[in-house]
């Protein structure tokens, strides 16, 4: 599965996509946050309050609880500021 | 329709005439253009560069532009984004829609910016001095976007 | 603040150029064209002649962008209005606002449009193989007209 | 006192403006349309329906019971369609 980030959770994690394969037990994009958050220092300073940061699965914004079922690219990102 | 994202600076002209180009049943054009100031909050900025997830941003806009063809009766559309490195001056944003009377291009325009501000996959970082720090996304953005769901919550993301 | 009637085609680029020329305090531009349509009621037109009371239309769209800058926070207004013979795909109005926040720029651009459709002493004759009829004006510009006014009357008459 | 006609008003009386001295029993705006109905029969297919006339003081719109004072201009129109 491919994850990419973006502005600064890009920044506090030092790159902007990695391809990983999370375990079993990661069902939502919730548990994808709190399990990337365990992978050391910088995730866990990236989704230090994962309250604020957004998620699109394969292009499509989507809510935490949203099961990640069979998605190939999923992202994190702080709230948009386009325009 | 037409959605671009781009680097190069935007040439509004050259867009409403392609829009219009040969047609007579257009009655009202909208654009709207969006600039870089030359201070955010207050203090002076140096530039904005803007991020951008591309795959992402130009389905979701063309999203956003089908669904203001459903809401108003628009005779045409047009939404051009810039991203990277945009100094203080220069336009970040053209939306351009067009319809036979003016309330469907004014309130096509400004759904399509409320949504741009709040879905659209954009990071703005200001610059200044040298050093680069994200702008935040204000909540007045979000609810001028909440507008246009009749639960006042975020549709699109449900 | 520029009004302008003329005969004369409208140039919309040297109009944004000559409002945001040096200037890095605007954010947002929005630019409204009215542009006269090939047919009016279901059927084809030859062209649009307006007429309109000079002396007293300038100082009646001075006016009103006037009380678009009491009410919003505006950083430059410019309103021009053609008069004469119009023909099919040649635009008739353009009104230009510009602000720092996007809300001020579109919430008085609409209100200058919906004042000029139903105060501005212009009148539209409608041309169809050689012969003129007067434009009716529409009920739904008068209601448009009056979401702006806290009584729903006509406060500018009163 | 100027009078000034414009759009089907302007073709209906035949004349763009003209100079009239209105008598002194015409007071309003809704008097001097009356007074102006009963000069002939250009006029009174002007003024028709009253209701439909709009009306301008010294270039300022005003209401049928408007009083007309020391006005130098007066204007009859029917409702405006530009922009």
């Amino acid at each position: 599965m491919k994850i990419l980030y973006f502005a600064w959770v890009r920044e506090r994690i030092g790159k902007a996509d990695e391809e990983l394969d999370p375990p079993a037990g990661v069902v939502t994009v919730a548990d994808l946050m709190r399990w990337l958050a365990g992978r050391g220092e910088e995730y866990s300073y990236a989704f230090d309050n994962p309250k604020v940061i957004r998620a699109a699965i394969d292009r499509l914004h989507v809510r935490a609880d949203t099961a990640i079922g069979s998605a190939r690219e999923i992202a994190f990102f702080p709230p948009m500021t386009g325009g | 329709m037409a959605v671009r994202l781009q680097h190069e600076p935007l040439d509004a002209v050259a867009e409403v005439a392609a829009l219009t180009r040969g047609r007579t049943d257009i009655g009202a054009i909208v654009t709207f253009t969006g600039i870089c100031r030359g201070s955010e909050d207050g203090a002076p900025i140096t530039a904005l560069t803007l991020e951008h997830y591309p795959d992402m941003a130009e389905a979701e806009i063309a999203r956003h532009i089908e669904e203001a063809e459903r809401r108003w009766a628009l005779l045409g559309v047009t939404v051009i984004h810039r991203y990277g490195r945009i100094a203080p001056g220069e336009e970040i944003v053209l939306v351009i829609t067009a319809s036979s009377h003016r309330q469907d291009a004014f309130a096509a325009a400004e759904f399509l910016m409320d949504y741009l501000k709040t879905r659209a996959p954009f990071w703005k970082q200001v610059e200044r001095a040298g050093h680069g720090s994200w702008v935040d996304a204000k909540s007045a953005d979000d609810q001028a976007a909440d507008r246009w769901t009749a639960t006042g919550h975020d549709a699109a993301a449900e």
